[in-house]
């Protein structure tokens, strides 16, 4: 591996610590990708004979027909290669992670005005476009790196636990390596084209972990919809890519914001590079339109649903605005568009996740809800909060998603050890679980606190922070001065408002809801299989716990000046004031957000009677004693069944676009204008007609000499003829 | 290594002998089926295939050199010769190479060993002639890559043809008459015009000099057309090339030759002799006429062609149930994409088109390959005959998930700097014609998932499937190379971009400033 | 004389058509051709006056082209007779494709 | 002057009278229903056209045309016709009928009278390069040098060698083509 050559930014304070070793975060995972892949295949594989045509050989035939149902979790034993790849696949994570941490506490020790910039290699030296592969450390994605491979390594370590018997093993180490590799190219990535190499990397290791188990065809559904519902939102990357190249000439961060900073302020440019750059957060983020990707997510193994689907990949759209704040600040009409389809998407998600009975459905919902807050708070400028809120989100939805994944890995034990076919994700399959496994009951109802926001847990800081921000820049900011269709900023920030205070407090229902059904009153699983009802290993709880403290503690990063008694107030917002501060004033016209200590507290008190009242009116209403198992449940009418079935967006997307889309290709394109016009029309026509002009030709051959006479005759007159009359 | 090149002599002797050995090989194959006529069939057979990868690997050795040899910062034609050929019409055997056509040769001469270990064990009926005509085709492909006068470049461009229509006419599938019939007529009708408007040129540049000529370079500097004949005379040109890109509307050939050729002809198709097309464009459709190519009439003629291409090709691929056509109709959307980096006229946009080509060709060459693989065990190309496959034979699929993904370009693969560039140049110039390109993206993945979803992925439904074997050590070692290509170029393209950018920014400037030269007259007469 | 000798060469030369057109029989029409081979060269005969002895130099070429025509053709017919026991044209149709 | 003006009338009455005999047994060749009167009917105009070409000083081609086309050519043709036991006129009686003589007699007229017009107009002028008329115009007044047959020995020995040659390589083949059509095959039946 090449050290990287001495860049201007060599005299970077970072250059003579540890964080030079920045190439190597990457390269870890990478690491272990490569060699937990080449287990993996050396697991499987059987290399072919030498001549492959010759016919089929029986034995082999014999061997294979008795793989056919060997589903993950019906595999009896552990696979050949699992102990090394235990080692491998979280410790390449843990390096990785003790790595990031030195990097972290390197730079707390130095004074950093500028990012510190590694050059890899010239990637792509085109022209005017002078792509380098550069590695930017700056505190933003020193947060991102952090949460990365924190959060990265306890599921890993759940991992081992929770996919010990499966016989993919090894390659689910492989992909969920190479997904971390991914992930920090994409937070660490010095230009775009750079972070865009991770946005579609960790894409693909989406597609290929939620397709992970592809012998059932809605598992690889699922993974292909991610795959193209995402590439929906790349294009908006890429032309957005493209539009900075050409106007703003650099694709690099420092330089974009230096040119970005010199548009004018609310003008076309920037406004559409940014839609066109938010289109793409959408697809990775899940928002509206493009959400629709994530529930269908969940197909995969219930780990990667915590890592990919929950805790950073998807997070990555907030990410990558609060990486372009100087160009979103420049646009407020796109920030308000932004703020706004955020805090739609919050409401729609939750009132969705109010009626579902699959567990991670339930966490699914919740999480495009939550994406909606994180992409109302950097919409409407509060970087700070919106990544505050990633961190939190991080700790206790992955902490939601292990739960339920031990919860999952309980209810499947049971149906196997028994051979009963179930369904182990269904709630109403559930039911009293806190007697067989009080561990993750503990952890989940903390997790479950913190996202309703009830005070003192962590997400109760950042969604107070987000709800915060919107109320105060109704007020004395460019979004309230800007306008959307007409509709002046300021109104539109207090319908944003009052719609994350709804969602507020759906999510507590919702939650609550998802709590009673799984932990509380009676035990639905079936008589014969209550028995085998069990906690997980303390590989699996271990990593629990230690997101349960995160989720407890998370708060205290960015403490409210407000609760300034309880801790350090804004680390977070001081941590993060050289890489989005200047775009956060910009929006709020050069002065800190200012509100009245009274409006501030109101505000407070609004959330937390909100979450109390969401919790309270769930308990009461809801009476897990009456719910029957899936089996007996009886359909849903009227709105209940519109919301179980997520609005039908789905299939009205099934109807609109993708089978119109089929059929006009197949139809209309294929059949008719390929095979039929130009193929059987210009092309196969003008054979014919050749064929035709010559079928005429050969009926005058009669093959009667005389005739040809006559005719050559006829022929010779018109000549002379011609002679003679001209 | 470039001092060892010199003591020898390479760059003076090494294009002839390029396209002799071939030649050679060609009668060396069919004086061994005369000598072994008494052998038992297996054992000529043997001996043949051999004869023949030691004839390509040899050739694919000794063209490595040029990698070194050929310094693409110089501006002249480097290891050229020129040599009189039929002096009495001023024909020239002129042969010599720059960035852009070393880049291709290269891909030829090393992608034909792969070719031929891949129909290693899938030809059996008249060897001789085949693994003779593959060298014929050989000798054609790279004499249009080299070929510097344009008489010569023309009879090279035909003598392709020939043995492309044999290989697909005689080992082809059910319907190969058909498609080797449409091949061969689509494509000489196309370059028949082509014929005519070189004779044209030759006769301009023989009464600008006084004697008869089709040298390139004497045409490219010295002679100098009124708007109205540039047009008819780029017209011409284009055609030819267009046909063979394919451009839509004229790709109908593609899929009927792609379908019906055996593995060894689809993976030349579209590896190397589609990128005759482009390459024509690059070296004499547009050089020799500047003012119409930058006439914007044309120019918009020609990217809106393209970008329907580039849609229209995805599209068309996503309802494909033939596996190969699905390929052929994709190889219609990336070469959409090179004609949209040509005649977006950036230097990024025409380093990315080159970069399509060597992408396309590796890619779309190894899908072939990989289709063949699974066709000689299975007989069968239809997506619905498979899935859930990857069970029973995980290296292959292994291998086509990653062939797939550089198809679709994402990121880390060759595939994604080539469109990238493209399209990040492209939008300088034409940005409307970019952002629906771009569109491609979503279409690329839909096809090309959807269909590696039914192949490899999926409940395995079918019995015959179950008894699969998976590749063997030749064939993993022949696909080895091609997936190093694919991610070094996707991780690292810089060598390669290096080597064409000298020659594709003098390209670039030099249409700019040539129709600059000539104005006016040229927009009239379009609009 | 010269213009009776032409006119006389066209005269014959139309007979010789108008016997093509209306004969049925091989030979018969063969002796036709002859026969406008024969005006031809009563015109070349004629013009040599006129412009030199070449015209004569032509006229031997075509007795010779004349001799080897009636050679070939006549062995034709004799082949064809053989096959079908005719020399009516109307009933030889083999030239159909 | 007498002599010159009784040979000029004899030697017009002389060319009018094989004209007339020429254009009389013509047609009587192409209406004689029996292919061995027809032939002897040729014959005569072949004569008679010997005859003119002595009248028109080219004695050398009219003997060969009584030589060559009289005596081998037509004999050829009778031989045939008798070989194959032609002689029977009445199954090869014309099948065109009234209209197709008609036909035939109009295509002919038209294609005379548009002989004659092309003649009388100055087309054929037009047609001829001048300097080739011109050439032309100058052999005709030098004095023919060498008797009846060195002047066409020369240019067909000079000019017109290879052609010569061609006609020999032509009659050749001719003969082999003769030979091998008309053998009969043996191992056919």
């Amino acid at each position: 591996m090449m050290i990287p050559a001495m860049t201007p930014e060599g005299a970077h304070p970072l250059a003579t610590t540890v964080a030079r070793l920045v190439w190597l975060l990457p390269l870890l995972p990478l690491l272990g990708f490569l060699i937990n892949g080449t287990l993996a295949m050396l697991g499987v594989a059987k290399v072919g004979p030498a001549d492959p045509s010759a016919g089929h050989d029986e034995h082999a035939h014999a061997a294979h027909t008795g793989g056919h149902d060997d589903h993950a979790h019906h595999a009896p034993t552990r696979h050949k290669f699992a102990g090394i790849v235990s080692l491998i696949g979280p410790g390449v994570l843990i390096a990785a992670f003790g790595l990031a941490v030195a990097c972290f506490l390197a730079m707390r020790g130095v004074e950093m005005e500028h990012p510190y910039i590694v050059t890899l290699y010239q990637w792509m030296p085109v022209g005017d476009l002078n792509l380098a592969a550069t590695f930017q450390l700056d505190q933003l994605s020193m947060v991102m790196v952090l949460v990365v491979t924190g959060v990265g390594t306890l599921i890993h370590v759940f991992s081992v636990g929770y996919m010990q018997e499966d016989p993919g093993y090894p390659r689910y180490f492989a992909y969920l390596n190479l997904f971390i590799f991914f992930m920090l190219i994409l937070v660490l990535g010095g230009n775009y084209p750079l972070l865009f190499v991770g946005w579609e990397g960790v894409g693909l290791c989406s597609y290929l972990l939620i397709g992970f188990w592809f012998s059932e065809k809605a598992n690889a559904d699922a993974g292909k919809k991610a795959f193209i519902v995402n590439r929906i939102g790349d294009f908006g990357f890429l032309v957005a890519m493209f539009l900075m190249f050409a106007n703003l000439g650099a694709l690099d961060f420092g330089n974009v914001a230096a040119k970005a900073a010199e548009l004018p302020m609310g003008g076309v440019m920037a406004t559409t590079i940014c839609l066109f750059l938010f289109l793409g957060c959408a697809g990775k983020s899940a928002q509206i339109p493009l959400y629709v990707w994530l529930p269908d997510a969940m197909a995969g193994p219930t780990p990667v649903s915590a890592l990919i689907h929950a805790a950073t990949m998807v997070t990555a759209g907030v990410y990558l605005i609060a990486r372009s704040a100087t160009l979103f600040s420049m646009a407020p009409t796109a920030q308000l568009v932004v703020a706004l389809v955020g805090g739609l998407t919050a409401f729609f998600a939750a009132t969705i996740g109010l009626k579902q009975w699959d567990i991670k459905k339930v966490l699914a919902y919740s999480t495009v809800s939550q994406l909606g807050y994180m992409f109302v708070a950097v919409g409407v400028g509060a970087y700070v909060a919106g990544i505050f809120h990633l961190v939190t989100h991080a700790f206790f939805k992955a902490l939601l998603f292990l739960g339920s994944g031990s919860v999952i890995y309980a209810m499947h034990a049971a149906y196997h050890a028994t051979h009963k076919h179930d369904d182990a994700q269904d709630m109403r399959n559930m039911g009293g679980l806190r007697k067989f496994m009080p561990v993750t009951f503990y952890l989940m109802w903390i997790a479950t606190l913190a996202i309703a926001g009830i005070p003192f847990f962590s997400g109760f800081f950042s969604k107070d922070e987000i709800l915060g921000s919107v109320f105060a820049r109704a007020h004395g900011s460019t979004l309230a001065d800007a306008s959307l269709l007409g509709v002046p900023g300021g109104t539109i920030l207090m319908l944003i408002y009052g719609l994350g205070l709804a969602s507020a407090l759906m999510t507590a229902i919702y939650m609550t809801r998802m709590m009673l059904y799984t932990f509380h009153g009676p035990n639905r699983t079936g008589e014969a299989e209550r028995p085998h009802l069990a906690e997980a290993p303390w590989i699996m709880t271990g990593p629990l716990v230690v997101l349960g403290a995160l989720s407890l503690v998370g708060g205290w990063l960015n403490v409210p000046a407000l609760l300034g008694a309880i801790g350090p107030v804004g680390v977070l917002d001081h941590w993060l004031e050289p890489v989005v501060g200047e775009a956060a004033l910009r929006t709020t016209l050069g002065a800190a957000p200012h509100m009245t200590h009274e409006t501030e507290l109101m505000l407070v008190g609004v959330a937390i009677a909100i979450a109390t009242a969401g919790i309270a009116f769930a308990v009461w209403r809801l009476k897990p004693a009456a719910l029957v198992a899936k089996k007996d449940a009886v359909a849903p009418q009227g709105i209940d069944r519109i919301l179980e079935n997520k609005y039908f967006v789905d299939e009205g997307y099934d109807k609109g676009i993708v089978q119109p889309t089929l059929d006009v290709s197949r139809v209309v394109l294929w059949k008719g204008l390929d095979t039929g016009i130009i193929d059987g029309l210009f092309v196969n026509g003008s054979a014919l007609l050749a064929r035709a002009i010559g079928w005429m030709g050969s009926q005058l051959q009669t093959g009667q000499v005389g005739t040809y006479a006559w005719v050559l005759l006829i022929g010779v007159i018109t000549l002379l003829g011609a002679f003679t009359f001209r | 290594m470039t001092a060892f090149l010199s003591s020898i002599n390479y760059s003076a002797w090494i294009v002839p002998v390029l396209l002799l050995l071939p030649a050679f090989g060609a009668v060396g194959l069919l004086a061994h089926a005369r000598l072994s006529a008494g052998d038992a069939a297996d054992k000529r057979w043997r001996e043949a295939r051999l004869l023949a990868l030691a004839f390509f690997v040899a050739e694919a050795i000794l063209s490595l050199g040029l990698w070194w040899s050929v310094d693409p910062a110089v501006a002249g034609w480097q290891a050229a010769v020129d040599l009189p050929w039929i002096p009495q019409w001023g024909i020239r055997f002129t042969v010599g190479l720059d960035g852009i056509s070393m880049t291709l040769v290269l891909l030829t001469t090393l992608l034909m060993p792969l070719v031929i270990l891949g129909s290693w064990t899938s030809i059996r009926s008249k060897v001789h002639s085949y693994y003779a005509l593959l060298m014929l085709l050989t000798v054609g492909m790279l004499g249009v890559f080299v070929s510097l006068d344009l008489v010569l470049f023309y009879v090279m461009w035909e003598i392709m043809l020939v043995p492309m229509y044999l290989i697909i006419g005689v080992w082809g599938g059910e319907r190969r008459l058909y498609a080797s019939l449409k091949f061969f007529i689509y494509t000489m009708v196309g370059s028949l015009l082509m014929l005519v408007a070189i004779l044209y040129l030759g006769s301009e540049a023989s009464r600008v000099l006084g004697s008869p000529t089709f040298s390139y370079d004497f045409i490219l500097n010295n002679v100098r057309l009124d708007p109205t004949t540039t047009l008819w005379l780029f017209g011409a040109f284009a055609l030819a090339f267009a046909v063979k890109v394919p451009m839509f509307p004229f790709h109908t050939w593609l899929p009927d030759a792609h379908v019906e050729a055996p593995t060894a002809g689809s993976v030349i198709l579209a590896a190397i002799m589609l990128k005759m097309g482009t390459f024509g464009f690059i070296r004499f459709a547009l050089p020799l006429f500047p003012s119409a190519a930058m006439n914007p009439a044309v120019r918009t003629f020609m990217v809106t062609l393209a970008v329907i291409g580039i849609v229209y090709g995805a599209l068309v691929a996503l309802v494909q149930p033939d596996f190969k056509k699905l390929v052929a109709y994709s190889s219609v959307s990336h070469l959409g994409f090179v004609m949209l980096g040509i005649f977006a006229l950036t230097v990024e946009s025409m380093q990315g088109a080159l970069m399509v080509t060597i992408n396309h060709g590796v890619s779309t060459g190894a899908l072939f390959l990989l289709i063949g693989m699974i066709y000689e065990r299975r007989h069968t190309r239809m997506i619905a005959d498979y899935g859930g496959i990857a069970k029973v034979v995980p290296i292959f699929a292994t291998i086509l998930t990653i062939v797939c993904l550089s198809s679709i370009g994402v990121p880390g693969t060759n595939g994604f700097i080539g469109e990238f560039l493209v399209l990040v140049g492209s939008y300088k110039t034409q940005p409307l014609a970019t952002i629906i390109a771009a569109t491609s993206v979503v279409f690329a993945a839909a096809y090309m998932l959807w269909a590696l979803q039914r192949i490899i992925y999926n409940p395995m439904t079918k019995p015959e499937n179950e008894g699969l074997k998976d590749l063997n050590w030749r064939e993993i070692g022949l696909m080895v190379p091609l997936l190093i290509a694919i991610l070094w170029l996707g991780v690292y393209p810089k060598p390669l971009l290096d080597k064409t950018e000298p020659a594709a920014r003098r390209l670039v400037e030099s249409v700019q400033t040539a129709a600059a030269r000539t104005p006016a007259r040229a927009t009239n007469g379009a609009r | 004389m010269l213009v009776e000798a032409l006119a006389l060469s066209a005269v014959l030369f139309t007979i010789g058509v108008i016997g093509v057109l209306t004969r049925r029989n091989a030979i018969i029409i063969f002796m036709c051709v002859e026969l406008m081979l024969n005006a031809v060269n009563l015109s070349f005969v004629a013009l040599s006056t006129l412009h030199g002895a070449t015209g004569q130099v032509f006229v031997v070429f075509t007795m010779t082209v004349a001799a080897a025509e009636a050679a070939v053709g006549l062995a034709i017919i004799i082949a064809i007779f053989r096959h079908t026991q005719t020399v009516n044209l109307q009933n030889i149709n083999i030239l159909k494709g | 002057m007498q002599v010159n003006q009784f040979h000029s009338l004899f030697y017009a009455f002389t060319f009018y009278f094989f004209g007339l005999v020429a254009i009389a047994s013509a047609i009587a060749f192409v209406t004689r229903k029996s292919p061995v009167a027809a032939a002897v009917w040729l014959v005569l105009v072949m004569f008679s056209l010997a005859a003119l070409y002595v009248m028109l000083d080219a004695q050398f081609i009219g003997a060969i045309q009584v030589l060559v086309y009289t005596g081998a050519i037509m004999v050829v043709f009778l031989f045939v016709i008798m070989l194959l036991n032609l002689g029977n006129p009445s199954e090869l009686a014309d099948a065109r009928g009234k209209w197709g003589y008609l036909a035939a007699l109009l295509i002919g007229l038209v294609m005379l009278a548009e002989v004659m017009a092309l003649t009388r107009s100055n087309t054929i002028d037009r047609m001829i390069p001048p300097d080739l008329a011109a050439k032309a115009a100058a052999a005709a007044a030098a004095p023919l040098a060498g008797g009846v047959i060195g002047p066409i020995a020369a240019p067909l020995f000079n000019e017109y060698l290879l052609a010569f040659e061609l006609t020999s390589v032509l009659l050749l083949a001719a003969i082999v083509g003769a030979v091998v059509l008309s053998k009969r095959r043996t191992n056919a039946r």
